[in-house]
């Protein structure tokens, strides 16, 4: 299988942001866990950066609330292409053990696509790898066809 | 009398300054911001690098679990409530717990009260520890975040091991807890509480002689002891002005009338007094593990109860490891909880971290807002606050994000 | 100490006291809550409010202050109309309040007079539609406010 | 003449210093990650040593996003501009003799413009994105700049001063038998201290503190701009350590003469390598080390003692020589 330059760049090279939108913590320490010596996703070339406009992939979790939901748009809308979106827990899922609480929304995918859903409450380190192993797996399907 | 007045005066500045401000040197700090983990938005404005108001805008992980637990039985409210946070996941269950069983005649077995305070002191301890690692994010010291983190890791796996789960718990039940402590786990709590108890020395020292930290903390959010206890803060915010409150002594739960904890206190009332103030409770929480764990008693750890909960108003708080967490909670009787109240520690604290911060730098911004430990998720499970001009809003979301582009138009150039 | 301190509140005129355990509860009506979280401040020096209910009971809203001090809660309880729900502001007496009765007139729409967060449409989501009842009334209905808020 | 582009952009020009800056970003990566015992980059590459690369051909493959309101000229032509201050700057650098590929009798005085023009352009490049945090940002930059540069001007005299002359081919030349670390070890100190403040490294990261002002005069950009200031960033940092290897350990000079050229120009590369790696990873050891600290401190930490410390070693230069 040829692999192109521009799947191998951008495969080994995903620069996360990550957007807090009305959590309850549980996925943001596990995803900052996943960042830490025992899981290290640096391996994978994945590295926390402070700017959206620096990013690839926006990694959301919690119920997107109505204040937030305005907020996750734009930081969408900075992003420059190609981008991609995890959603990262239950709740940025499908609304999880809050839904029908009339302040959330059902999921991340009613305000913006996703590609990867990482199901869990919370999903443990070991899920996120694997969560960005079909990310890049995906990235390098898209851009072999 | 003097000196009460002047109290007075600052305390009213810092209220009536929650809506007053003026838009020159107007910073944005938030909602997505780098140093926060979670989303709030404080305006910060600035004279040059110095702070003259801060004002926060606090609602943006509101979610409505108050009224949502009115919509939910006993049991489904327990798991509801400890997903309010994932850092204090235990000490939410537990607090509404033990308000519930006081409503109630069943006695919970002491085996239970002791392994409840395994879990919460387990829970401490990964608490301060993450809070710590963060300290050194903050200002900068990845290596120290890095290294505690992965210290962090050997209480999630005690944690795992005996509940299951190393974030959300599940493992508080009306009177016990859900199972039993698993086959020799004493051998790995005191390995772990070794290796931990050897390490946090280990940073004690790098925070009192690291010349960096102590630049960074020594000193840095001073605040008037007279003025805060104006302001209700709880937890080591008020430990470290050298108030000796704390809900495990004061009114003592789960088995800390027979494990008393050591209150730790310290009279400096800025950063660094807080970062060794955590340190020296996470030395405590070692030992009281390892008491707890060799005296522990055999027994039940749970027994049945009816799924309708007496009628009655009862109220609870615990000592989770930001501070004091309130429960109350009213029944009539049926199945499903009338009125569930929460208060968390941020809410409390969050006045006088604002109080703190006046008169410091912007670099001291989140390494003061985020020394009370903040967790916002916590604090706005139900509070929603604008405090932008007091003016009514009556667009709807797509204006809203036009309006933003305009603003952002305007002032653009300041 | 607990007894002591209901001697004392005998002092305040019109009040119903229970105890149960520690928790001590004091029933008095809606004007006079300024005079006695004052008589609890100064008098007991009890300083830390924990947190203000409140709770809608269909015909009144119930608003309960938690104060706690050296081992002991001390509630007080009042009890206001529903359909003109107005009460004095402690924050001159505990400045601490601000936050706890924003919150409470957030959820039940309860006015605090004097506390300076009450101006305008202050708590809740920016696109909360005026006309619901806010959310922690009885009459309230989360699926109508999902919908009206536009996350259906 | 052709052999003379070769030399300027090829080798041991502008691709051989790109080169070394992804390597060096590469080493800085895994040595952070080591100290802070993790793995780091892994899959890029044999132990991730190309992660770098696919960074940087990710970023240029894409979009880039101008924000409205911004300088559009400077926008598109500023990243390129300021990536080739550094770039120039390297040529003047001694490989493979005793000389660069360019040379000039002051070159010194060229390198010490270079020095600041590398600041002169973030700052142009951080207003004309024009965000709230890159204006901080460049105040805390110039701020920090201003307090910085005497010590830095004063560190690189010393060399100068010991060789009696402002040419880096004779500075290299006269430390064949003995390097000026030995002469002037405050001076090397001083210099490794303002080479943090100079690439923002910790304890002086504050213009590009991510935790207060987001990414700080970066923040507004993206795609191609970006990869240009990572390179740039890291062109510094090789540029520094090139500069302290030149001046203050020896640069490429060996002790004996070999006859056969090829032979000799090999060790000069291999010896000039080894010692500006050495000098990198001794920056990279000390910024792990570190947590930032605030600007007013950075200027009066700069100010009171490493300018006084500077003028002592002059001193000491010109008293006992």
């Amino acid at each position: 299988m040829r692999i192109s330059l521009k799947s191998w760049a951008r495969k080994n090279s995903l620069w996360l942001f990550h957007v807090n939108a009305a959590s309850c913590n549980g996925c943001d320490i596990e995803f900052v866990a996943s960042l830490t010596p025992r899981y290290d996703i640096e391996r994978l070339g994945a590295q926390l950066v402070p700017s959206p406009k620096h990013a690839d992939v926006l990694v959301v979790t919690g119920t997107v609330n109505p204040l937030m939901r305005e907020r996750l748009k734009r930081i969408y809308e900075q992003m420059p292409e190609p981008k991609y979106v995890i959603a990262l827990g239950a709740c940025a899922g499908g609304g999880g053990v809050m839904k029908g609480c009339y302040n959330v929304s059902h999921g991340v995918d009613k305000v913006i696509p996703v590609d990867i859903y990482i199901p869990g409450c919370p999903p443990r380190p070991e899920a996120i790898i694997y969560g960005l192993m079909k990310l890049r797996n995906k990235i390098e399907g898209v851009e072999n066809e | 009398m003097s000196s009460d007045e002047s109290i007075e005066k600052t305390v009213k500045e810092t209220t009536a300054g929650l809506i007053q401000y003026s838009p020159e040197g107007l910073v944005p700090f938030g909602p997505v911001h780098p140093a926060l983990k979670e989303p709030e938005y404080f305006k910060i404005i600035l004279e040059g690098e110095k702070i003259v108001q801060i004002i926060p805008r606090i609602g943006y992980a509101h979610r409505g679990i108050e009224r949502a637990t009115q919509d939910r039985t006993w049991v489904q409210a327990i798991y509801l409530v400890e997903r309010i946070c994932g850092i204090c996941s235990f000490a939410h269950s537990l607090g509404f717990v033990q308000t519930v069983e006081s409503l109630t005649e069943y006695e919970v077995p002491r085996r239970a009260r002791y392994i409840r305070l395994l879990i919460a002191e387990m829970e401490r301890i990964h608490s301060h520890l993450l809070w710590l690692g963060l300290v050194g994010y903050w200002t900068g010291f990845d290596t120290l975040f890095m290294w505690i983190w992965r210290d962090r890791e050997r209480v999630l796996d005690l944690i795992e091991m005996i509940t299951g789960n190393r974030v959300h718990k599940s493992y508080a039940t009306i009177t016990g807890v859900r199972r039993d402590l698993p086959e020799n786990i004493e051998r790995h709590v005191q390995s772990a509480m070794k290796y931990l108890s050897e390490r946090v020395v280990f940073y004690k020292e790098i925070v009192n002689t690291e010349a960096t930290i102590l630049t960074r903390t020594k000193g840095v959010g001073w605040i008037s002891p007279d003025v805060a206890i104006r302001l209700c803060p709880v937890g080591p915010l008020l430990r470290c002005m050298g108030f000796k409150r704390d809900v495990r002594v004061d009114d003592p739960y789960a088995a800390y009338d027979e494990i008393v904890p050591e209150v730790k206190t310290s009279t400096d009332s800025d950063i660094l007094s807080l970062l060794n103030l955590r340190l020296e409770e996470i030395e405590d929480s070692i030992r009281m593990i390892l008491d707890a764990i060799t005296a522990i008693p055999p027994g039940p750890v749970k027994t049945t109860v009816p799924r309708t909960i007496p009628k009655g108003d009862a109220m609870g708080h615990v000592e989770a490891p930001r501070g004091e967490l309130f429960y109350f909670v009213r029944s009539d009787g049926g199945n499903k909880p009338t009125r569930v109240k929460i208060r968390t520690p941020t809410l409390a604290n969050i006045l006088t971290a604002t109080e703190m911060l006046k008169g410091h730098t912007l670099a001291d911004v989140p390494v003061v807002l985020t020394g009370m430990d903040p967790c916002f998720g916590c604090m706005d499970r139900l509070t929603v606050i604008d405090l932008d001009e007091g003016k009514e809003w009556q667009i709807n979301g797509e204006q809203l994000r036009r309006y933003g582009i305009e603003w952002y138009k305007n002032n653009k150039r300041e | 100490m607990s007894e002591v301190w209901i001697s004392k509140f005998y002092e305040l005129k019109d009040v119903k006291i229970s105890k149960e355990k520690n928790r001590i509860m004091i029933e008095t009506s809606p004007d006079k809550i300024v005079e006695t979280c004052r008589f609890i401040t100064t008098k007991l020096g009890i300083h830390h409010l924990v947190t203000i209910t409140g709770i809608d009971e269909g015909e009144k809203i119930c608003i309960i202050y938690h104060f706690w001090g050296q081992h002991n809660f001390v509630n007080i309880l009042v009890r206001i109309e529903k359909t003109n729900p107005r009460i004095n502001s402690i924050t001159n007496v505990v400045p601490g309040a601000i936050f706890y009765e924003a919150e409470v007139h957030d959820m039940l729409g309860v006015i605090f007079e004097g506390n300076s967060l009450m101006e305008g449409r202050l708590l809740l989501p920016d696109t909360y539609p005026s006309d619901l009842p806010p959310p922690l009334r009885k009459e309230a209905n989360p699926e109508e406010i999902r919908r009206r808020m536009g996350l259906e | 003449m052709i052999s003379w582009i070769f030399q300027l952009l090829v080798f041991p020009g502008l691709t051989f210093f790109v080169w070394i800056a992804f390597a060096f970003e590469w080493l800085e990566r895994k040595t952070a990650a080591k100290i802070q015992s993790r793995v780091g980059p892994l899959t890029a590459g044999p132990k991730g040593f190309l992660q770098p690369v696919a960074d940087y051909f990710k970023l240029i493959l894409k979009e880039e996003i101008i924000p409205r309101y911004s300088d559009r000229f400077v926008f598109l032509y500023g990243p390129p501009l300021y990536f080739s201050v550094p770039a120039i700057g390297a040529v003047f650098i001694p490989v493979l003799g005793e000389t660069g590929v360019l040379s000039h009798t002051y070159d010194l005085l060229f390198i010490l413009f270079i020095l600041s023009f590398s600041v002169l352009m973030a700052s142009i490049l951080g207003y004309a994105a024009s965000g709230r945090y890159a204006i901080i940002s460049i105040g805390r930059l110039i701020l920090q700049y201003t307090s910085y540069e005497v010590p830095l001007i004063l560190s690189i005299l010393a060399p100068a001063l010991l060789a009696k002359s402002l040419s880096i081919s004779k500075i290299v030349a006269s430390q064949t038998s003995i390097w000026y670390i030995f002469y002037a070890p405050i001076s090397f100190a001083v210099f490794l201290i303002v080479s943090l403040a100079e690439l923002e490294k910790p304890p002086f990261d504050i213009p590009s503190a991510k935790t207060e002002i987001v990414a700080g005069w970066m923040t507004e950009f993206s795609g191609r701009a970006l990869a240009y200031i990572k390179l740039t960033k890291n062109l510094n940092y090789v540029f520094l350590s090139a500069l302290a290897t030149t001046l203050f350990l020896g640069g490429p000079t060996l002790p004996m003469t070999i006859q056969e050229d090829f032979i000799m120009s090999f060790a000069s590369l291999l010896v000039f390598l080894a010692k500006t790696f050495g000098v990198g990873f001794l920056i990279f050891v000390i910024k792990s080390a570190l947590a930032r600290i605030k600007i007013e401190q950075a200027t009066s930490l700069l100010w009171t003692i490493t300018t006084p410390l500077s003028f002592l070693q002059l001193l000491i230069i010109t008293v006992f020589r």
